[in-house]
């Protein structure tokens, strides 16, 4: 049976990480915005989606990352994005989203950003 | 090295007729891609017409259809010498082109909205995307023209 | 680590509308293996029923019609709780099951024939393949049980 | 534009090689059967059709090959073929093709099966 995606979630260094593998689009954005839910829930704010596994995203997904923006950013944390394929990099341009969120090129340099003094995005 | 290759012009169009499902949409993308790289566009834009068509069927399977299942809809794809065309048809509900929202980005996350990206890909990606009634049916049209 | 999944079960129907032109053939192969694919056969399967439906278009473009573009033929793609259904729909000639040829592979080389391939291969990859004819169409179906 | 195959050859030790690039289907056939064609005008009867970018084979391509390989091994040649995928692979052996053709893992193993007292297929 193909999953189309799932969401596995870790903590490190008070980081929440979530790995979004296969598509984000109207069919599976419901999983994503359940674990996006439950981080907020459990009150963390400091978000890592690495999207190494990330193969497209559509509007829905994208939708689902800023309706809940506000709420992180509002409570001191962030979410960032960490290796974003060429398809998907390209969306976040195309939409300015780019200017809006910090991208970096993998996960450790995402983590590591959070850290007191953690240095810009690249 | 010797060399022969195969090598594809413009097509006369092809129709994928798809359930009122979000299940089906990834079956949309992947067609519209193929067909893209088929058509010459590299592989990002591609990807990108794709989004477009994965985004105007989505709107049908949820605002059209009111995300029912058991109706379908017709993506008919074109590929003429100067432009890559995408029909999406559907026996829904109406689209008012004037009612479509316009996106503020600036102002988009504080506003908390979820809607109105996908319309606002669209026209991003596409050169055109023109919505009319034909026949009782909603037709919205992708063009992308040719480098 | 914590996870949450989509997956999916049997669908409704797909329809791919497809011209007679053998430049379309990947297009339906491709499909036709996605389709398999999220009905759960393992990526050899899905490849073989995609080639399976590649030589009933194949056959339809060549034998029902002649070569001829300008005509067209339905892929319908059926994912059944217990069979995966693929139904390949042409307007051409009619095909006489009984006049199908039989390979015998070890007098084949030696025969110096080139064709009978197709069907004996249809006949290697799906449980049952089966002609008839409806509304004055030819109807290839092919099926697969369900492991 | 995309390529939907392409057929190089070169030819090693006499023999020559064949090197489908794409897919081999009734829209493809053509071509290929063009380079066969030419190979035996070319009294070349020491074929190889090295697989390794060909990533599936349907029956008119398997047929070009059935219809040849009486006039190749007629005079003394014959033809081999080396790394298939397991899609390939697995075509020829539904077709108990792998009773019919030597199959090598690789071009090299191939080529080497033409000298005196090339080993058997593995
Ligand atoms: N095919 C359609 N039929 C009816 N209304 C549509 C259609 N497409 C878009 N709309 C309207 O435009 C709005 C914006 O669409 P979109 O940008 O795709 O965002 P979303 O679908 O997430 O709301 C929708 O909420 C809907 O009101
Ligand atoms: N859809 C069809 N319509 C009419 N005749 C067909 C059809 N499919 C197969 N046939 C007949 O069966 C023969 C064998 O088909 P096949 O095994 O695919 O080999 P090939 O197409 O290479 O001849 C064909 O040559 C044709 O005479």
């Amino acid at each position: 049976m193909t999953s189309d995606l799932t969401v596995d979630t870790r903590d490190v260094e008070g980081v929440r990480l979530l790995y979004p593998r296969g598509f984000l689009n109207a069919h599976t954005v419901r999983v994503f915005e359940g674990e996006l839910q439950r981080t907020l829930q459990d009150q963390r704010f400091k978000i890592v989606v690495d999207c190494s596994g990330l193969s497209y995203i559509a509007s829905a997904g994208l939708g689902a990352i800023m309706g809940s923006i506000e709420e992180i950013r509002g409570n001191g944390g962030d979410l960032r994005l960490a290796s974003l394929n060429e398809t998907v990099r390209n969306i976040f341009e195309i939409l300015g989203f780019n200017h809006l969120y910090r991208i970096f090129p993998s996960e450790a340099e995402a983590i590591l950003s959070f850290r007191p003094g953690g240095g810009p995005a690249s | 090295m010797a060399g022969r290759s195969v090598s594809r012009g413009a097509k006369p169009s092809l129709v994928l007729h798809v359930p009122s499902e979000t299940a089906f949409l990834v079956v949309v993308r992947d067609l519209t891609r193929k067909m893209a790289e088929t058509a010459g566009f590299d592989a990002t834009t591609a990807a990108n017409l794709a989004l477009a068509v994965d985004e105007a069927a989505s709107n049908v399977i949820e605002h059209a259809y009111h995300g029912k299942p058991g109706r379908s809809f017709d993506v008919r794809i074109d590929d003429r010498p100067k432009e890559f065309r995408v029909e999406v048809v559907d026996g829904g509900d109406m689209v008012d082109p004037q009612r479509l929202p316009r996106v503020d980005l600036e102002r988009y996350a504080s506003e908390r909205r979820k809607g109105g990206l996908g319309v606002h890909l669209m026209g991003k990606i596409m050169d055109s995307v023109t919505y009319r009634r034909s026949a009782r049916k909603n037709v919205c049209c992708l063009v992308k023209r040719k480098a």
